[in-house]
Formats: C-alpha cells, structure tokens, sequence
C-alpha cells in the first residue's frame, strides 16, 4: 500500500489520538511550526447554518440540551455552535449523540477537525469531528456548515471526505461533534 | 504567530471579539472539559414496550420510542429490497429477511437473513437463503414468520412458483423448503407449523418435523371467495384465533392454535345502513389486536380500488360478543394500525409522514411523530414485545 | 425447484406472450372457466388517482400525448387511463414510455394485469402493466392506482409483487401498461 | 357468463355506463389496437451536445436533455458511494467509477469501474480496483480523469494516505498505482500523466510511460497559499490551460499541455472595491469554460464558511485579455456551473432542485428543469460533447 503521509498522519492520527487540552495546544504549535495552521475562527456561525434546515428526511427528533449553560442550544439542530464545520447528517438524530455513534455502527479513529466558537463562554473550542460508519444513512438532519473547511487539498480540515477509516465498513452513517479542546487561550 | 495567524484568516472580526471575550470571560472561568470516552450507544437487553419498529417498507426499518414524547429514534436497520422482521423475545435477537445484488440493482442475487444482536445491533451473523427466490414485494404480514417457539423462521418464496424456505434459527442454517402451488405467505399455525392462504379460497396448512420437513398436509374447506369478497392478507391475532377482514366488510376467524386450523363463521364489521354508505376496511395494515380486541381501519364511501387508500377511522370489536364498542375518527387518515404491548397499549397509526399515537380507550390523539419521507408511503409497524 | 402452479402459470405467461384482441379474449374465456374471473370494471378510475402526485421525487418532466383523441391524456401523469391498477413507478419519467422500457433496463416478459376503461371510447381493456428491471429506481412518478388490484393471494391481478421474473435483475425499476385488447364486447 | 361477472364485481355502476357506451361507441368505431412491439429504448450513437449528465452526488447520475423544452430524461445510471463519472467520445462507452459493499453498509467492499455501452447503456464490462483504497467523498473534479487520448483512466485513491490507480480502458484492467503522499485529485497532462495538488502548495506532475507506470515527477514551486486564499480544486480548461479560482478571488492559470505544467501569473477576478463588498467564487463547481471564455459562479458579502454556498452571480472572463466582459445575475442562487458543447452553447446552473438553462451571451433564462431530491445537494455537471 501508499506510503503514509507525514503530515496528514501527524495531524489525523494526532487528533483522533489525543483529547487533553494540554496536548491539543501542543498538537496545534506542532501544526503551526509545520505551517499547516488550523483557521482559528473569532465567531461561531450561529443560525444562518444548516443550508438543509427544511431537507425532507429531517424527521422531527426531539430537541436534546446539554443543560449546561456554557454549553446551550439543541443538538439536533444544525445551527448547535459544535456544528460550525460539519457536512452530514447529525448522529443525534439517529439514535446516537453529540459524542456517540448510534447502535450498530463504528466510531472513525481517524477524523478531520475544524474550530468552533462556543457563544456562552466565546471561547475558541477545537472540535473533532468523527464519522460513525456502517450505518444507515440516509439524510435525516442533513447539516452543512463550513467555517473552517478548506478543499481537500488539505484533507485535515475538509469536510467533504468520508472520514471512515480504520472501521470494518467504509459507508458512512452520521457525524459527531467532539471537543479536543481550546484552540487559543483567552487572557 | 499564533495571533498573526488569526489575523491572516479573519482580520475584520477580531477586534469587536475581544473586547466581547473581556465581557463575558468572567462568567465561565473554566473552559468547557474535553470529550472524552465517546462511544456507540448500545441498547437495553429487554427493550421497553413503549418502543416500536417501524419498517418503512421496504428499504430501512426504524426502532423509535412512541411511548414519549422525546420520540426519540434509537436505532435503525438496513433493508435493501422487499426488507421483512421479525423481532424474538426468546432470544436478545432480531432477524431481517432481505435481498440484494452484488452491484447494488444488479450482478449476483443474495437473499438472505441477518441476525442481529439485540443490544448492540452489530450483525452477530447471517443465513444465505438458496435459489434466489424469496417473494420480492412491499414488505408485508406473511412474508416472514416464526414458528415452534421461535427456533424455526418460515420465508415465502414467489418465483412466481410458491414455496417456503424452512429455517433453523438457532443452529443459523437453512433446513429446506416447502412447495405451496397456489398459495401465498405464511402464517404459523399449531405447534410447529404454517398455513397458506390459496387462490382455490381455500386455506392450506403444513405440520413440520424436528428438522422442518413437511409432515403432513391438510386443506381447508374454501372460505375466501376471491371474486366477490377476497381477504386482506393483513390479520390479527386474538386468542390463538387470526382474524382477516374482507375487502367489503365481512371478518373471517380462523383457529391457528391446533395443527389443523379451525375456519370459524365469518361475521360482518358493517351494519346494512353502514354497508350502503360504503364502510369498508382500507389501508395497508388494516387490522390490529390486543388480548381481547380488534381495532380496523375504516373508510366510508368506499369503491372499487379504494382498498389501500387511508381511512377515516378505527372501529373497535370484541370478537367474542362480534360487538362494535366503538369508532374512533382519526386526526388525519391512517394506513398502518398496530396496538403497543404491555400494560397501557397504545393506538399506533401511520398516516403519510407522520406516524399518530393514540389512546385506544379513548380515542384521543397522545401525539404525533413525524416519519422520513420514503417512497412507497408503505409501513408494518411492529411494536416490541 | 417448486414446481409451477398451472393456473398461474397459464395465467401471467398467456398474458405476457399473447397480445392479439382475438386471443386475449379465448385468455380471457380461459380464465373464467378457469374460475380466475378478472375483475370488469366498466370505469376507469380518472383524477382521484396518484395517491404521490406530490412525490418529492416526481421530478418535472414533460406531457407526453398520444395525438389519437382515442387515448387521451398525459402519459406521465398518475390519473392516465392506462394506469387505473398500476402501483410503481411510470416510465415514461425514466426515458421509457408507456410501451417501453428505459435503456439499461430489461422488460420482464412474465407481468400483471388489470382492467381499464378508456375515456374517449368507453371500451374497457385489458392492460398488461409489465415491470422494467435492473435499472436505477428512486421513486420518480410514483404512482399507485388499485382499481382491480386484489390481494396477493391471486397474484396475477396483484400490484404489490415486483414483476421482474425471467430478468438477469429482480430488482425493480418502472413500470409501463401495454393495451392487449378489449375486455369485453360493446354492441 | 361475463355479465355475470361484471354485475358481481361492481353492481351500482354499470347501469350508467351501458347508457355512456350507447351514447360514444359511434365516435370511435373500432378499438385502439393491443400494443405489440414493447421495447427497451436505446440511445443514438451519437449524443446531441444539448444533452448533459447530471451527476447528483454522489447515488445517481441521469442523462437529460438540457437543450429542448421537452426537458426529457434520457436515461439513468446507478451509483452507490462517490460515484463519478467518464464520458469517452473516443469510444461508445461511459464508465462509472463506485463502490459497493456485497450487503450494502457493511460486508466485503468493491472499488469498480462500471463499461456502459452508450448507446443501450447495458453493463458492457467491469474493471475492479484493488486494494479498497478509492477515495470516497462528495463527486468532485479530479477523482476520476483519463489520459493519454481516453486510453487510461486514473483514479483518486486515499486512505488516507494518497495514490492514483491507472486502469487502461482499452484493454479493460488495472495498470497498477502510483503513490501521491501529501497531495490530492488527478488533472491530466501532457501526452500521457497527471498532476496532483500538494498540501505543500505546489502542483506534482507525474508522466506515465506506456504501460502505466510513472516515467517521470517534477514538482512546481509553491503556489497555492492553503492558510491564506486557497484555491477551489474545481477548474475550467480553456485551450490547455487549466483555471483554478480561489476562495478570495484570484484564478490561477495552469499550463496543463506539456508533460510539465507551467504555473502562469494568477490574476484577480475581484476590483479592489468588489474585494471590499466581499465578491467571492462560491459553489460547488465554481468555474465553466468554452473555447474562449470562463465563467465563474460569484458572491457578494462572502465570509468565512460561505464559500460552498450558492452564489448569486456568474461573472465572466475573458483569460487571454484578464478582462471581465459581463456579469450574469441568476434568477436563483446557484451551485454548480457548465457549458453545453456545440455550437450553441448553454450556460447549465444547479440551484437547489432546479437545473436553470441560460443564454451565456446575454445571461437570460432560457427555461429550467427540476430535479429530482437528493440529499448532499451537489452536483456535478457533465455536458455531452
């Protein structure tokens, strides 16, 4: 088989790997000294997201919150502030989670990453963006938001790849949205 | 470097953003933790009885809870063509009968069954079904079916030449098949057994052995007059009793418990007057039962063709009285009916996009969950056990 | 395999192979003796029909019309006489016809028929709905009219089978309605 | 006999319509005669220019007349995952790149070439790919290119690690793979190779010998800014020379016509003040050309995030003079951008579930189509040459 890209597996493997704030702010000076600077994003995308609001196989799932007010709106919805770079269908509607695959299908270790702001605390959050596969797949809660995409070029922060890898099937299912962390310190 | 990196990127935006960090910093001195042991959701061993599988017939089945009003979706199954269930309750298992080819529309058939576990719906295995001739139409009752307690599963094959593959579910491999010239699907009858309903009108029933061979044969008298009055295919279960409503009105029980079925007098689920203003059955899962009682979808002004269109309303029987206690007008017209099991049963009705939840006591509407658009606007709705 | 149940048999392979007015009405006698009555129907069904005119998957495509005053109507349409007991998908949106299968597809010779009534000369026909197979099928012009559809149990007069038999594919595609011949004398 | 029938089937409605029959029988003496002659249609040898493929990313590709108010669809191909899509003008055929695994999400998967004949569009042959490492993502430009005169097809692969798979079409099999690590997408050139786009921001090009193989490499210098303005990796070919826009509004021109590529100055396609109202390329295949011309799908007010979104306007230029000669406000906001071929072409704009036909010259809506539903959204549009 091809030979692994240096980069890209730095950057793939490093934030599927890792999830402590520590080490993202270390993964990202990595990045940054390897000139594959993440786009750090002031502003989260807020309402005027998912371009597939009105998409006819939304289904209507129920509106589900972290009832944490640093962490607010509904996962469900495509403008939730962890969806800014999402393109797919939202595992919370499907019988999964903001942070978990529905029944069924198989996690991605390997994940493109994009950098959200969350409104209450306007921090800067690193979220992981990690496909579930093997699933049923079939639009409900269609969401495409961009901030942060950049073409495939860069595979790292794309978000029209299907990020199934290291899973026994390729087909992708849904999409969870993961914190790794705080892209830049506020002070 | 980091920041000049910001301003690279965006540099309008940055200066109106930290002076709103310095604003609202002070509110939430702790970042947000990072997520860590994100995992697959898996199911519990005994599903709740407010739970329901919805088989959007026939590319994709649904588990949702009707029972709440987070209607929330907890798991789905793939189908690919003509996709049936049947859900166990001896074993944590559930097995969908399906079809496909090897390059999606084409290349090489494989029917087969997938037995999936119950809890986390990862595939524990599968059985390939021989001869490429499992019935391929919208998914409905009969085309899949359990019988000696759940270790054996009955497929109805359709070439058009009729036959029933007979299978071992526990052992997870085919034991043969059965030809039925004439008849179409299978409906457990007895210990071990299926009958067949025939295009003669009559109703044939095969007894099985140990290993799924047939053991003997009987047919029944006719009892369902095709020309004039047919049978739907969709029945309910009371009592060990099937009940078959008619095209035009009439029920036609017939005694599964025995391995001979008993054909019991057919009764009318209309009055005259109701008759001539046209009351009839119509949809496509057209009749439900709890313990006691049957609910049937109705539909007034009824005429030729109208048989699978929605209906206005449920009329509720009790068969041992053949007493109407009831009709209830439904918010908006049905075509799938099924009754949730366990203590408080719910009135489930698919109609269109939106799958209705109702109280069968007293008719009122509980609420309302939206469905998937899907082509065939066919569903077999199966409550879980 | 099983063998074949001689009454279905007669019935689908006689319909599908002849086509002739003569001999559909000796098929047509056949069956009666045969106690296998097709159901008359002396009026076609009309508007009321495509229960998913407002299919989301319809797609526009444009009117097509015979010219013959005597087959009036859009061949596209749900409410086209032809299609009083059809309940699939029309071909006519698929780059078939009423009598012909889309390319890349293949026309089971083995089918199911209902009766119809033309509009224009009041004669009711026996039309031959056979399915197109192998192809790609995602829902445009559905259309589902049960006028003379009955259960499975007589399966040649029942709509909800995928009449793809005797095709290198089983999988379903769209359906077209052949006229074989007049169902019953006018004098 | 048959009366009979008739009076049991439908009793109420046949007074009425003997009466009916009297009264129209005259006007159409002889029935309309049994249909003989069913076909499968077929397709000409030749396809009009007016016709394109639609490639609604990435489960279906339909052939439809863009050029005629008949608007008719032609045919349909099936795709499966990331299904992209080759038209040969050299031969009779199409190819299909897919995926599939043999039980739809889940079993063994298969990367293969579909050969379909054009003119029947029948399964002619197929071209597995090895080693289960075609990349899978949303149809894009670039995922599937032939070379050397249509004799070899290259394919995208990425695991993540990046190579190309060399398939000879003629001869119907898989040359073998060239690794690409850190770079992205195929574009022919020269006689015989391709180019790829680094992560470095250079442009790799690789020549292929006659069997496959790679003869040669040479890397451009940087070109592609990734942190700052990258380029769209969607492009228009204008006499060999390849346009790249980018997300702010610069074009880079690619000399694609040597075996290796000559960067040539990019320019802008945005004025100063344009750059201020935030004029962006924006779509999904952003950028068309003719012989002559480019055509760019353009925004006002872009930010960051919005650069896939519709856009409002299709700007055109022309290279050789780096002048803008009009724009073209759209009657809705569109996505995807072609040219029909011929020698009247059409400007092809995907808006949603519109496909909107317009005179390129003076940016008026000839008519529009409708599309058919479809998840992604995206589109990629292939004109028939």
């Amino acid at each position: 088989m091809a030979q692994f890209d240096r980069l890209t597996e730095r950057a793939l493997r490093g934030f599927a790997s890792r999830t402590s704030r520590r080490s993202v702010f270390s993964i990202l000076g990595g990045l940054l000294a390897g000139a594959a600077a993440l786009p750090l994003l002031p502003v989260a995308r807020g309402a005027e997201g998912g371009t597939n609001s009105d998409d006819p196989n939304s289904g209507l799932v129920p509106p589900q919150y972290s009832g944490n007010p640093q962490d607010p709106g509904d996962r469900t919805k495509c403008d939730y502030w962890r969806y800014c770079a999402i393109d797919g269908s939202l595992c919370s509607c499907y019988g999964g989670s903001i942070t978990s695959c529905p029944p069924g299908t198989e996690m991605s270790p390997i994940t493109w990453i994009g950098t959200c702001r969350n409104p209450a605390d306007q921090r800067n959050y690193i979220i992981s963006y990690n496909d579930c596969c093997g699933g049923v797949a079939w639009g409900r809660c269609a969401c495409q938001n961009n901030r942060g995409d950049r073409p495939v070029v860069r595979p790292q922060t794309n978000n029209e790849i299907t990020w199934c890898f290291g899973t026994k099937s390729q087909s992708y299912t849904c999409t969870v949205a993961l914190i790794l962390g705080v892209a830049i310190e506020q002070k | 470097m980091t920041m000049s990196i910001i301003f690279r990127a965006t540099p309008i935006l940055i200066g109106a953003t930290l002076a709103a960090l310095a604003a609202r910093a002070s509110e939430f001195p702790t970042p947000l933790p990072a997520d860590t042991g994100h995992k697959v959701e898996t199911l519990p061993a005994k599903y709740p009885t407010s739970w329901a599988f919805l088989n959007y017939a026939s590319d994709r089945i649904e588990l949702r809870n009707v029972g709440g009003d987070t209607r929330d979706v907890k798991a789905q199954l793939q189908g690919h063509d003509s996709a049936t269930l049947l859900v166990a309750d001896k074993r944590p298992e559930i097995y969908v009968a399906d079809t496909v080819w090897s390059r999606g529309v084409r290349g090489t058939r494989t029917d087969f069954i997938t037995i999936y576990d119950a809890q986390t719906m990862n595939v524990a295995d599968e059985i390939v079904l021989p001869g490429g001739k499992r019935g391929l139409m919208t998914a409905m009752e009969g085309m899949f079916a359990f019988t000696d307690d759940q270790r054996l599963a009955l497929v109805f094959d359709f070439t058009p030449a009729s036959s029933v593959t007979v299978v071992d579910l526990v052992k997870r491999r085919v034991l043969g098949d059965i030809d039925i010239p004439g008849c179409s699907l299978v409906f457990p009858t007895g210990v071990r057994g299926f009958s067949t309903l025939c295009s003669s009108g009559t109703m044939l029933t095969v007894r099985l052995d140990e290993k799924g061979a047939a053991a003997g044969r009987s047919e029944s008298k006719a009892f369902n007059p095709l020309d004039t009055d047919p049978l739907f295919t969709s029945s309910a279960l009371v009592g060990g009793v099937r009940y078959f409503p008619s095209l035009h009105g009439r029920v036609q029980p017939i005694d599964m418990r025995a391995d001979d079925v008993k054909v019991l007098p057919d009764w009318p689920l209309v009055s005259a007057a109701e008759q001539s203003a046209r009351w009839r059955p119509s949809g496509w899962q057209v009749i439900a039962g709890d313990e006691k009682l049957l609910y049937v979808l109705m539909q007034a002004n009824a005429e030729e063709g109208t048989h699978k269109d929605p209906a206005n309303e449920v009329w509720v029987f009790n068969p041992a009285t053949k007493a109407r206690l009831r009709r209830m007008r439904l918010v908006r017209p049905g075509s799938s009916v099924a009754l949730s099991h366990g203590p408080a049963p719910l009135l489930l009705v698919q109609a269109g996009d939106r799958l209705d939840v109702y109280d069968p006591q007293y008719g009122n509407l509980i609420r309302s969950l939206e469905l998937s658009r899907w082509n065939s606007g066919r569903m077999v709705i199966e409550p879980v056990h």
